[in-house]
């Protein structure tokens, strides 16, 4: 392909933010498709539209998800990304490399792909970005040879993912890292052969903070919680207010319960326990004072997804707390999910995330069916109208 | 053959001996300036965190170099956060500077922690998507680059999150940011008959348009498209390649902002759109950069200290919101659709 | 008719709170009907079901509205039940009356009803609660007569009512007797003859307290406001604090935008005139100190409605201000309301109310139609999802 | 010949001779004591204003007995409120006690200003309508003789507005209100053919039902429910006598709380459901006056001076708000109607 010039993107390569483009043009110093890229993102800038079809159904053998099948819409102009397909590589909880395990991904994909690489998507996988059909099934072989396994895609569970957590982050009401591992583990088959009405994401974040957005961007968040009181050191306290904290407005005014008291004479600090909502704001402030109670697990909510279809929705409260510290407790967290999906199955159309599927057929069809008990935590509040269904056994005949 | 399910890495051979040693045992952390974070153990073991800014879609050569600088400082570890930026784990006090420095020679940021404006999660665009309105890569480099100043210190009013997806199916789950930028169309789908006859199921493409805009068009044996009743979700374009929805001319990118996720303080809350559109104007999106820095800009004057976006638009009211950006309100920020009801102000008091 | 037993409502004569039994009773010793209706209540009461039967089309010449038609399901036992018809008679505005006007109407009601009333209705109508019908026509003749006359019902506008306004409070920021009175008789015909896709009730507070709840109980609710601050008058401020009040925290503390500042030492009481939501609230804790602003008038919200059958609706501001004191201001009302009614009438369905037709075809819809520009006052916040509707005039072809 | 569409009285003849000099120059209002509120106006005139409750359905005789009242103490002329009660217009101060003891003699209680509670806005019930699932009259007089202590007195938090409707039409505006008392159906309606077929449009039949839950029979050119669809809100049977809904054995009465209208401090509310379902026990209805007073008084007991049902229970969340009252939660309190998801907490930040 004769040389080109890239006026547009050139200019992207100026400015203090690290530069993609930059990126693309290094690879495409190895790699002919990438050097296409780089012309065919030109023209797109040009013409302000993107060039790529949609994608075929594209994989590898025994699987039925992990690669993203992309073709451009001029072959005969750009030969090299007539097929450009996108692989998922399901990433170590928390996003932790040795860079051993780095520079074999990177080996792999020098000599299988286009060398150009997300890391990560947003999903949570690292991805192998633009190769051709015949080259799949060779890339999962190495890959796996070498440890690694593929990711979600298409309708099936997605790569679940994870906070930090107890890896560096003193919050961490539940080991993260642990049960992403566990958990996805335990779901290879969901997550590599889809079966379900539409994709299913799990992100576990080890608190309120929320670090992986899980309550916006999975259909289940496992978030650390606990259940007795957040503990306060007050020797920690004084020393705050030496360095000139002001723990009246910075911590207390902002509690949204008003639970957290300070009492300026005697510089000690309580908690109101059961006005606690376990927000996160006080520890945060005071991260070497407060720290979460000593009785740790999760609240578990359902339902979030972004836009389409039905509007964004963010996951609700199913279960208030659940213990995640043992085997036996992830199997409670595997029974109750594997209700959730068997529901979802028969109840759930094409396409539709199972938090609309509640939202179609109603929570109390829900909670019924997967045995889940009715408390006031999964509400905001109660309805405002009274359009109950009442259940045949509960009316006189 | 490859070996089916055998799983992801086991991440505990991808943890450092520092973090091995001191898992679980956290006591707290300070975050001694920009990019860098302290995390102390019970140990008394120190960890420091060294955030850098990551363009997300690297090439070998960048990751192969991340890696020589996490050999050489960081016992040859090193993880990505939850929104792209790299982190390079050292537990030695004494080769923090050394690794800020080589990272400065070879122009990556450090920064992103607490006050400040982190790495925008983004999406593919014209990299390699089928249906975007917008570029996500350039987008961001555009945003990133005006703001460079906001990521190497933490002077805002609390930290910033900002999400770009190239369309409405939103993959980079920007529903819940301070600030969204997400690609539109605006004209309905055009169809392509001969394609829809080829490989698309009638009744799932007509039951996938939300509001309905799609019936069957028997005599071509295709569909046909209500445009008053089309708002340009591409829903139906996602399901049938024959429903083109790309339009050069009319694509472009919208803003919304005030989502939030963490539970601190206040609930999550949705972000809201506050510019229906701006045109697309590669390679460096001025319109977008521009009403970008008004927003932060208009945040970092006017919100409380440790006031996330969204809860200082909703201490003051949107109504002043508008007035303070100076942007417009028009009918196109009103909702229309299924939930708009929760939307609409019952009540008579509100600012001028 | 026999003498029966009423165990059940004798039951409800006690208490301390006047009873309705005992008002049945009393029209009992002068009416059949009423005695009859105290008999048909106990067998209610013992059933526990009533025993009405759905009204049929009764009336009187010119008008649609104004009767409801009620018949008994017990025709042979309770005969003078066997008709047994509703007149509403629309009542002045404030439910003010002098003793003459309510004596006439117990005259005529006396003369050709069952003696029994509601005063009032909870739409706000003077209830003349049963009679036969051929008592209808010369019911309707006889109040007209004496200057009555009825109000609505059906698919019409319903008779609009207001609170005491002027008549006795000071907070009232317009005329609201005047305003229902000046609109209720321009919109007679739209009040007698239905000719919607459904009722239409109007509501006129004279603040935001909103003492005729017009928000949830009407399509269209008057509620007064400024535009200007709020006024301040310093020395009853003083006073206020003479007598022991908290000030801060009653009134600063509660306000909800925090534009109320008290300074303590000075005892003088300010307002942030931009922060002012005009809630009422301080103006409600010290009505001697703190006023409305001298700039009044009233913002205009609709959609207000009860569950049936999309759920209850509050009414939503489509005007953040309006005068409300000339009669060109009443004029200006007026034509909106009309613009509106239209715009209703052509796109509404039978039996939707208007916040429902709105809801199902989009503000932006229903704005541009009926001219009145978009304004964030109208929102509680934005849309949270994209989905714009581009008009075609703004797009590119 | 009826004079038509003459309007209302006018109402400037209805007014006292005090207010009609005052008018519009009221300055300032105290509440000396239960049900007597004292206007003064910028002239120095003083207007006397004696709230007393009424049941509302009322003959002929409580009107002149009134009448009298006011002829003797007001100058001939009385108001009734929002509510319901009759106002005494008293321009003479004198005349105030000598009026309350008169009304005391007839046993009419004088109460329902500020902190208390006034009389329940109300509707039809089994004296006057078709489509009822309770009593109105009834109910009210039970819950009012129960609560009388409140209605005379000004101890309550704040002023407590409650409301019945007895049946889902909702005539007595429940819907916003501190209390509300709301009659309800719990059976799908059983079709009388006939009546169907007699007088029915049946695709308006139809289409008035909001779940979808009605077909069209065309075998009987009648129609068919699905009762697991039917939620009983009786709509059907408004628009089709052949729908008949009411049901002696499981009619009854659901509680909603927390509503409110004035835009005083916090937004207009909605009341929401926290009973779902209490029995028709006439002729005292001890199940819904035990709840009901168990409601008022642990607000009583816990809420702020000045802070209204809902403003209590949104201040210290729903989930205490059933602690504290020892109601049971139900899934039945989980909305499942078209706005539900609004009502659903998207965070995890909560109370146990
Ligand atoms: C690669 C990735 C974007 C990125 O640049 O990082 C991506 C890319 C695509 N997404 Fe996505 N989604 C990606 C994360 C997301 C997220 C974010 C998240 O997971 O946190 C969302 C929003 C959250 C959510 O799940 O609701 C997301 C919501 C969608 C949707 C919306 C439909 C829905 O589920 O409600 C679609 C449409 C579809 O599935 O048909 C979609 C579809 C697609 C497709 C497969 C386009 C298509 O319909 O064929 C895109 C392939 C692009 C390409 O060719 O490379 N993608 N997608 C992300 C996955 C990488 C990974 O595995 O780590
Ligand atoms: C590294 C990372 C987790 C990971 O596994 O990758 C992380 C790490 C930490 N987060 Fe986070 N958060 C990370 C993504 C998030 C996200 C998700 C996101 O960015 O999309 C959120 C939710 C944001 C939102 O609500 O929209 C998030 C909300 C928080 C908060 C809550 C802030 C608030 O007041 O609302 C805290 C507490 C704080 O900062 O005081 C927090 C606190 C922290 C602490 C201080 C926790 C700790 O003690 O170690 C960590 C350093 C924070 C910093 O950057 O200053 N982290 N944190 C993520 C870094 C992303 C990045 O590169 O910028
Ligand atoms: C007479 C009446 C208007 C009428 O034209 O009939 C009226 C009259 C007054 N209202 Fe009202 N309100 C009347 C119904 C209402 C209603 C509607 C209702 O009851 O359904 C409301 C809305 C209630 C709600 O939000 O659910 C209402 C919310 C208020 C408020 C706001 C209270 C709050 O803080 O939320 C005030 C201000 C106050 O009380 O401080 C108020 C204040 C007043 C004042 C003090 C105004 C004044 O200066 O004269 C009057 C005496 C109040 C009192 O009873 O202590 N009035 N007031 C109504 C008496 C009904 C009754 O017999 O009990
Ligand atoms: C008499 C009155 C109740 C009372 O005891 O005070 C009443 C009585 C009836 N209402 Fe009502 N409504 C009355 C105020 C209301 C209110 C309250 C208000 O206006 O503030 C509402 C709720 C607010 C609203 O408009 O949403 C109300 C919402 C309904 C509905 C609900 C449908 C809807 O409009 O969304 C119906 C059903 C219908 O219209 O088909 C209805 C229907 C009825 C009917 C006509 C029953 C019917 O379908 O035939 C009732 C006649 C009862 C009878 O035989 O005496 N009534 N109705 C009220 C009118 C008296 C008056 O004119 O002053
Ligand atoms: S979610 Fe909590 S535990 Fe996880 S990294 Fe964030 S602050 Fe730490
Ligand atoms: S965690 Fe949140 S709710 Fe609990 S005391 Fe701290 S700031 Fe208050
Ligand atoms: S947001 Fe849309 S265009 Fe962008 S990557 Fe996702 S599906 Fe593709
Ligand atoms: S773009 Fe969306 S709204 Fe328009 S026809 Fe397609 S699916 Fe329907
Ligand atoms: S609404 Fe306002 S003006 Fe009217 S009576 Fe109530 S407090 Fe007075
Ligand atoms: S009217 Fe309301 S918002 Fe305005 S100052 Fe008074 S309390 Fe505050
Ligand atoms: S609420 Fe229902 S039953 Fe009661 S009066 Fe109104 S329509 Fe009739
Ligand atoms: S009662 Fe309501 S839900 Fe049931 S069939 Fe009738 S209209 Fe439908």
């Amino acid at each position: 392909m004769a040389e080109k010039r890239t006026p547009q993107l050139d200019e992207l390569e100026k400015g203090q933010w690290p530069s993609f483009v930059t990126e693309i043009k290094k690879a495409a110093v190895k790699n002919e498709a990438s050097k296409e890229l780089l012309h065919l993102l030109e023209r797109s800038y040009e013409e302000k539209r993107g060039h790529w079809k949609h994608g075929g159904i594209v994989g590898v053998k025994g699987y039925g998800g992990g690669v993203i099948g992309r073709y451009t819409d001029l072959p005969e102009e750009y030969p090299n990304l007539a097929a450009f397909h996108t692989v998922r590589i399901n990433s170590p909880s928390g996003w932790f490399y040795n860079t051993k395990s780095l520079r074999t991904i990177c080996d792999i994909w020098e000599k299988r792909g286009s060398g150009l690489m997300n890391f990560h998507g947003a999903t949570g996988d690292a991805i192998l970005l633009g190769t051709t059909t015949d080259q799949l099934q060779p890339i999962f072989d190495d890959l796996s040879e070498e440890g690694f396994d593929l990711g979600g895609s298409g309708s099936d569970l997605r790569s679940p993912s994870c906070c930090v957590g107890p890896g560096r982050c003193e919050h961490a009401c539940y080991d993260t890292l642990e049960a992403c591992y566990n958990i996805t583990n335990q779901y290879q088959d969901e997550l590599h052969r889809p079966m379900w009405p539409y994709k299913f994401k799990i992100k576990f974040s080890g608190c309120a903070n929320d670090c992986t957005a899980s309550i916006a961007r999975s259909d289940c968040a496992v978030i650390g919680t606990w259940r007795d009181t957040l503990t306060i050191d007050q020797e920690a306290v004084k020393a705050y207010v030496a360095e000139g904290l002001n723990i009246q407005a910075v911590v207390c005014d902002r509690c949204p319960t008003k639970a957290m008291k300070f009492n300026a004479e005697t510089q000690e600090l309580s908690v109101i326990a059961e006005e606690c909502t376990r927000c996160m704001h006080c520890i945060n402030r005071m991260p070497k004072a407060i720290a979460p109670g000593k009785e740790r697990g999760a609240t578990i909510l359902l339902g979030g997804k972004s836009t389409i279809v039905q509007s964004a929705f963010m996951g609700w409260v199913i279960v208030p707390f659940m213990k995640m510290e043992a085997e036996s407790d992830f199997q409670e967290f595997k029974d109750m999910i594997e209700r959730i999906w068997e529901w979802w199955d028969e109840n759930g159309k094409t396409r539709e995330r199972i938090g609309e599927t509640i939202y179609r057929l109603g929570m109390t069809n829900f909670l019924t069916s997967v045995g889940l008990p009715a408390v006031p935590q999964m509400v905001y509040r109660p309805r405002a109208n009274p359009y109950v269904f009442w259940p045949e056994d509960e009316i006189k005949k | 053959m490859a070996i089916l399910d055998q799983g992801p890495l086991n991440y505990k051979e991808q943890l450092p001996p520092i973090i091995k040693e001191n898992y679980g045992k956290w006591r707290y952390h300070e975050n001694p300036k920009p990019g860098v974070l302290k995390h102390v153990s019970e140990s008394g073991a120190e960890l420091y965190s060294i955030r850098v800014g990551s363009p997300r879609l690297v090439s070998l050569d960048f990751i192969r170099e991340i890696c020589e600088l996490a050999d050489e400082y960081c016992d040859g570890y090193l993880r990505f956060t939850a929104r792209h930026n790299v982190e390079f784990l050292v537990s030695d006090a004494a080769k923090v500077e050394p690794l800020i420095a080589a990272l400065g020679a070879k122009g990556l940021p450090v920064g992103g922690t607490g006050a400040s404006i982190s790495n925008i999660v983004h999406t593919q665009g014209w990299v390699h998507c089928h249906t975007p309105a917008t570029d996500a890569s350039g987008v961001v480099k555009a945003v990133m680059d005006d703001l460079y100043e906001y990521f190497v210190s933490m002077k805002l009013p609390a930290q910033m999150k900002m999400s770009l997806a190239c369309c409405l199916n939103m993959c980079g789950a920007a529903h819940c940011s301070d600030i969204a930028i997400v690609g539109v169309h605006r004209t309905p789908p055009r169809i392509d008959h001969d394609k829809i006859r080829k490989g698309t199921e009638i009744p799932s493409l007509v039951a996938s348009c939300p509001t309905g805009a799609i019936r069957p068009n028997p005599k071509e044996k295709s569909v046909v498209v209500n445009d008053a009743k089309c708002m340009y979700c591409g829903n139906c374009y996602t399901m049938a390649p024959g429903m083109e929805i790309i339009d050069p001319e009319n694509d472009g990118i919208a803003i919304l902002v005030g989502g939030k996720v963490a539970n601190a303080r206040t609930n999550p809350m949705f972000s809201r759109m506050v510019i229906p559109f701006l045109p697309n104007n590669p390679p460096r999106w001025p319109e977008v950069t521009e009403a970008v820095r008004n927003i932060v800009e208009t945040w970092a004057a006017h919100a409380h200290k440790g006031e996330k976006m969204g809860e200082w638009i909703e201490r003051i009211g949107w109504e002043r919101f508008f007035t303070l950006t100076g942007i417009e309100f028009t009918d196109k920020l009103i909702d229309d659709f299924i939930f708009s009801r929760e939307t609409f102000r019952t009540s008579a008091a509100f600012k001028y």
